[in-house]
């Protein structure tokens, strides 16, 4: 029997700091609540870090049960923790990252208002991911899922007063309850015919199940699909990645968090842990990589058109996220969770770098009124040079290395994907250095302040932020350029091969045919690839600036189609939201709610007054009255006992 | 056990008896109260009727008697008739169950002093009591005088606050004699301790307190200075009976003297042991003396209560009603609570 | 000897004419006298049951009964002092408001 | 034969006090009808045994709760009631039915007289009995009175106490 490591301490940490905050926090100062905030948060990161270092001495999977919760017949639900090597690994890019973040909002957010409410959300985000990734069965995860999801709605509409934000609140917050949805009825399939969430149980019965022939294929393809959209919800896949691109409203630093580094990877996350039921369920499988691929492409091409700084490093998002779900869909988990972690570093980086700049001119996110900000803000411009070569897939930097080993592995499972995802990594790199270029220089196109939300400082030229914001930038810098070194030599895959040896054992059964010599081929191809998208930029953001004008009336209609983002939202809204709208409004509302309810209930209250009407005669007010009909009714009583007595 | 003739008869005897000592005792203590207010007062009191005035009582009989009974106009007559005789008649009740002495012996009977002796003797007092006040207050009404009425108001609600002070600190005596039968707490109180001390409730039964207390409210029972307010002069001309003359005057006269009496006697068979006394000589004085004792008894509370109007001034009504009820009361209550730990311990 | 039900009947008629005060009389306190009457009047009952079944418990509830009297009539008068204040009248007939 | 005479005469005065509560029209003479009736009621407790519930009853009844009402009378200088025609239904309705219902109870039970007859003092109550009955048997719905009674209190002191606007005391007569 392995110590306990009080696992639930990582959960329960932030939920703390979240109520002091939360319940407290108006009182007091500042710096109190930052201190709150970041200790409680800093006190998780130590804790896991301890996890870390006596890791190697547990048996793995390690589970803590720390309560039971739901017990009903044979089944039973338990708080639990559940600690192996892929838990690891999110809670460490968890923290960590959380960590770091929390550092750079107290900078970020200093002049706002509703201080202590950031960030007892923030922590309270924290408690709910926590949650999430430490769960040892379904429904625990489950709750730190919607928990997520709530924060997520919470800071999204963080500036609640703006329309914009409350509405991408709301939408993030329905658009995952269709995701969530389908998750619930993979749960509620999974009671059925496993009789239980545990993920030991479920695993163990499905192998069990399916040499028993009790558990057929086809039933697991239903799960796996429907925990894929739940997946697709949580992390903004096809077609449920419109909620995404507006959660931006939100503060940079949430953005950060969790629309890039961590929320949005649950899905792949969960798809990871649940692995074992796409291992068998091969169309299941398809549908994740299909999935994944067409994100990837798709929220690519929309990337390059987009203006907003913001709204560019969302669609990468959804299009990064679209290679770590390729990755899961190919079988190569330990590659998706890879770039998952590689992927919080340079887009958590990314984003922070991108709140610094916008910080810098004073809430402008348009970057067309950018530019030559490379002089003005040192520091950011050499942290988002980081960040975007990484992202870029430019060696030796993170991103190289987990892309190339999805690249890879999708290769080995299916030229398509394989061709699409190099096409992506072109497109990433195009827009990114698009980004970059319109962003750091050129000449600076902004003139005072433009209208944004934290334009409270009156601006002049831009300037570098506090350093409170640049201790984080770097670090993530330093760790987008290391990050990717641990895949070296499949090192970070076998420290998850383990958790994955199901999957490792279908990679495996693939020989490796090609050999290194592909490998190598396949990794300049991407290279190039990505080096194209870079000269390609260069020379239309820096070179000749006027050509992207010229080349977007050339390319007309489909211009304007990819910078309405293909018309997806408007597709949408006229598809399900107007006639949910209309419906409710004639059917609902005036046909069954007034016509049937309010009249029911009016009708009554008419006929009431109508026969009160003919009654409240007897009211007259008068003691003696009232006394008379009591005696009466008394003599009444009386006689008729008597009679009955008689009888 | 007498038989039921002799019982009537003998009663019918007592009856006669007890009233006629009673309203002696009346006309006397009018003197007494006169005679000494006189000596408080460093004058002289009544003193040309007889030797020493003594007979003055009989000339103001006379008096009252032969003076015109006048009945104000716009009275309400059936009341103004009947409210006097409530007063005297419910004064005079009273003495009914209270005993004199032990039992004597006379033409070979065996006879209570006493007229007669109920289980429930003293909450007949108490009863018979309560409903006096109707005197009191129908008398103010009636008359149709604003003075009177103010001092039938003032008598009603005075009488009727304090007899719950009253009632209560007479629950410590029955708490410890375990009896409201007049006769049986006198019983209860024979003996001494410690060799020469009398086991009254007074001394014995830690009843001080209540001793105070039921002095203050018997005071303002009797409507007796320092609490006569309903017949205040100096406020109300004469209170209640302002509208009243001759005999129907005379009659609350008697009532308060009489209650007076009726208020010391209580005190004496509660408090102080009744005719308990030392006891000596042949059996003529043997059976004489404990009616000596309590006679003695009532005449020490009578004095202090002529004492007491010689010397305090009157109240004003709200300091009464204070008196009454934020500290008598909250007094009694406390006697009562100490009183049952104390029986509690000695049991 | 007296039959239970004479005892019964007084209180019968007692409480009759309690009724009949309620229902006829205008003075408001002469209605809770009425009240108070009809109160006596199953006090009588109780105590003639109580002698009656020789249990005293029938005994104990006319106490209860007078204890419920006697807070009824501390409220009821302030109530009435409280009505004459403001409606000048203690005729139940012009104290009629309480109506629709 | 004793018992049944003072039953009469006691029982004669009651119902005399009891109609003459009806038929005065003064509240002060009902009053005093009303205390006749409880003075008398008190004897008829005495025949039947009941002799602490007698003393209460003139203690309570009629030395405090009747005073009470004299009090509010003169207090109040409540004068004779006013002929006002205010219901018809207490006439119409009421009065005849309680004839109706007092007429069929006596009817019913003088139909079962003589049957159980009740001794003169048939049920001796001695306050130690009743003393012991109320704390032991009865003390919760002894404790509950006691509770109603200080609500009463509170009730009367709020009632019939001046408003706090009201400067002047003694103003509303």
């Amino acid at each position: 029997m392995t110590p306990s490591l009080h696992l639930w301490l990582i959960a329960v940490l932030p939920l703390i700091g979240a109520a002091i905050n939360g319940l407290l926090g108006r009182r007091f100062s500042r710096q109190t609540v930052a201190a709150i905030a970041l200790g409680f948060c800093g006190a998780t990161f130590v804790w896991v870090l301890f996890v870390a270092a006596r890791f190697s001495s547990l048996e793995i999977p390690h589970v803590e049960i720390v309560a039971p919760w739901i017990r009903s017949g044979g089944f039973l639900v338990n708080f639990e923790m559940y600690l192996d090597q892929l838990t690891l690994v999110m809670a460490l890019v968890v923290t960590g990252v959380g960590f770091l973040i929390h550092i750079y909002s107290i900078g970020y957010m200093w002049e706002e208002g509703g201080f202590y409410r950031f960030f007892s959300y923030l922590n309270l985000f924290m408690f709910f991911m926590l949650t999430l990734v430490l769960a040892g069965n379904y429904l625990q995860m489950f709750i730190g899922w919607e928990g997520v999801g709530l924060a997520s709605y919470l800071l999204i509409g963080f500036w609640f007063t703006k329309d914009a934000a409350a509405a991408a609140g709301k939408k993030a917050f329905i658009v995952n309850r269709i995701g969530d949805f389908g998750f619930l009825i993979a749960l509620f399939l999974m009671i059925k015919h496993f009789g239980s969430l545990d993920f030991l149980q479920v695993f163990g019965r499905v192998e069990s199940g399916l040499e028993q022939g009790t558990v057929s294929v086809g039933l697991l393809t239903t799960i796996g699909i429907l925990l894929m959209v739940g997946a697709a919800g949580k992390s903004a896949q096809i077609p449920l990645y419109v909620w995404l691109p507006d959660a931006m409203e939100g503060p940079t630093p949430v953005s950060a968090l969790i629309h890039a580094a961590t929320m949005v990877t649950a899905g792949v996350y969960m798809v990871a842990r649940s692995h074992l039921i796409f291992n068998h369920a091969p169309d299941a499988l398809t549908v994740v990589a299909v999935v994944g691929t067409l994100t990837a492409l798709y929220a690519a091409t929309i990337g390059i058109a987009q203006t907003d700084i913001k709204k560019v490093l969302a669609y990468s998002t959804i299009s990064q996220l679209g290679y770590m779900f390729m990755a899961c869909g190919v079988a190569a988990y330990s590659a998706g969770i890879f770039h998952l972690m590689t992927h919080a570093f340079f887009k958590g980086l990314l984003f922070l770098a991108a709140g610094s700049v916008i910080h810098a001119v004073g809430g402008n996110q348009d970057m067309r009124s950018m530019g030559g900000l490379k002089h003005y803000i040192p520091v950011t411009f050499w942290t988002m040079t980081a960040g975007t070569l990484a992202i870029a897939g430019i060696p030796p930097l993170a991103g190289f290395f987990s892309k190339d080993e999805i690249l890879w592995q999708a290769y080995q499972s299916n030229g398509a994907y394989w061709f699409l995802g190099v096409v992506t990594a072109f497109l990433t790199a195009f827009y990114m250095f698009r980004l970059w270029y319109m962003t750091f220089f050129g000449e600076y196109r902004g003139g005072a302040a433009g209208p944004g939300h934290d334009d409270r400082h009156g601006h002049g030229a831009p300037h570098e932020s506090p350093n409170l914001m640049l201790v984080p930038l770097i670090i993530l810098a330093v760790l987008s350029v290391v990050g990717g070194w641990i895949g070296i030599q499949g090192v970070f895959e076998h420290f998850l091969a383990p958790v994955f040896n199901g999957g490792k054992a279908l990679a495996e059964a693939t020989p490796e045919a090609a050999g290194h010599g592909t490998e190598f081929l396949l990794m300049a191809l991407s290279v190039t690839a990505a080096g194209l998208g870079w000269y390609l930029a260069h020379v239309l953001y820096y070179r000749r600036p006027e050509l992207p004008a010229r080349i977007a009336v050339a390319l007309g209609e489909f211009y304007q189609a990819v910078v309405h983002k293909y018309y997806v939202d408007e597709i949408y809204a006229a598809l399900f939201v107007r006639p949910l709208v209309d419906g409710s409004t004639r059917i609902l509302w005036h046909g069954v709610d007034q016509g049937v309810i309010d009249a029911a209930v009016n009708d009554s209250a008419q006929g009431a007054r109508h026969v009160s009407d003919a009654a409240r005669h007897m009211q007259s007010g008068n003691l003696r009255s009232y006394a008379g009909w009591v005696a009466a009714g008394g003599a009444v009583v009386i006689a008729y006992m008597i009679w009955m007595g008689v009888r | 056990m007498l038989s039921t003739e002799v019982f009537i008869v003998a009663s019918l005897v007592k009856i006669v008896i007890a009233i006629l000592v009673l309203l002696t005792a009346v006309a006397y203590s009018v003197w007494l109260e006169r005679k000494v207010v006189g000596h408080i007062q460093n004058r002289w009191g009544p003193t040309r009727v007889g030797p020493f005035g003594l007979l003055q009582p009989l000339a103001d009989g006379i008096k009252f008697i032969v003076k015109e009974d006048l009945t104000p106009p716009h009275v309400y007559k059936p009341l103004f008739i009947a409210a006097p005789m409530i007063a005297v008649t419910c004064a005079l009740t009273s003495i009914s169950v209270i005993p004199i002495g032990n039992w004597i012996t006379v033409f070979g009977y065996h006879i209570p002093l006493q007229i007669t002796d109920v289980n429930t003797g003293l909450l007949v007092v108490l009863g018979v009591t309560s409903i006096g006040v109707y005197g009191v207050a129908l008398a103010g009404w009636s008359s149709n005088n604003k003075y009177s009425l103010l001092g039938g108001l003032r008598a009603s609600a005075q009488m009727v606050s304090y007899e719950i002070a009253l009632g209560l600190s007479l629950v410590g005596v029955l708490i410890l004699s375990g009896s409201f039968s007049l006769r049986d707490i006198v019983n209860a109180q024979a003996g001494t301790f410690w060799g020469f001390i009398p086991r009254w409730n007074v001394f014995y039964g830690c009843q001080f307190f209540a001793f105070f207390i039921y002095l203050m409210a018997a005071y303002a029972e009797t409507n007796r200075i320092p609490f006569d307010l309903p017949e205040a002069e100096t406020e109300l001309v004469a209170g209640y009976h302002t509208e009243y003359s001759a005999m129907k005057f005379a009659m609350f006269f008697m009532a308060e003297y009489a209650n007076m009496i009726t208020v010391a006697c209580l005190a004496t068979l509660l408090f102080l042991g009744g005719w308990r006394g030392p006891v000596f000589g042949p059996p003529l004085l043997q059976a004489l003396l404990p009616v000596f004792w309590f006679v003695a008894k009532v005449f020490v509370f009578m004095f202090i209560y002529i004492w007491v109007r010689g010397t305090l001034p009157r109240f004003r009504y709200d300091q009464l009603m204070a008196f009454g009820w934020k500290f008598l009361l909250p007094l009694a209550i406390a006697n009562l609570l100490i009183t049952g730990f104390i029986v509690a311990y000695r049991s | 000897m007296v039959p239970l039900s004479y005892y019964l009947v007084l209180s019968g008629i007692l409480f009759a004419c309690g009724v009949i005060g309620f229902l006829i009389k205008r003075n408001i306190i002469t209605i809770f006298m009425s009240i108070e009457l009809m109160l006596n009047g199953v006090n009588l009952s109780f105590v003639a049951f109580a002698a009656h079944w020789q249990r005293l418990s029938g005994q104990i509830f006319v106490f209860f009964v007078m204890v419920v009297a006697a807070a009824e009539a501390a409220v009821g008068l302030g109530i009435i002092i409280a009505v004459f204040r403001t409606r000048e009248t203690l005729n139940v007939d012009q104290v009629n408001l309480l109506k629709l | 034969m004793l018992h049944l005479i003072l039953f009469l005469i006691f029982g004669s005065i009651c119902v005399a006090g009891a109609v003459n509560l009806l038929v005065q029209r003064h509240p002060i003479s009902s009053a005093l009808s009303l205390v006749v009736v409880m003075a008398s009621l008190a004897v008829e407790y005495l025949l039947l045994g009941a002799e602490f519930v007698a003393a209460v009853q003139v203690i309570i009844y009629a030395g405090a709760v009747m005073v009470l009402f004299v009090f509010v009378i003169m207090l109040l200088n409540a004068g004779a009631e006013e002929r006002t025609q205010g219901s018809r239904v207490a006439l119409l309705l009421g009065v005849p039915g309680v004839l109706v219902g007092g007429v069929l109870v006596a009817w019913v039970l003088l139909r079962q007289s003589g049957t159980q007859p009740v001794a003169l003092g048939a049920l001796p109550g001695y306050p130690k009995i009743i003393g012991n009955l109320i704390f032991h048997d009865f003390l919760l719905p002894f404790e509950v009175t006691s509770i109603l009674i200080l609500i009463a209190i509170m009730g009367a002191v709020v009632l019939a106490g001046q408003p706090a606007t009201q400067s002047q005391p003694g103003e509303e007569r």
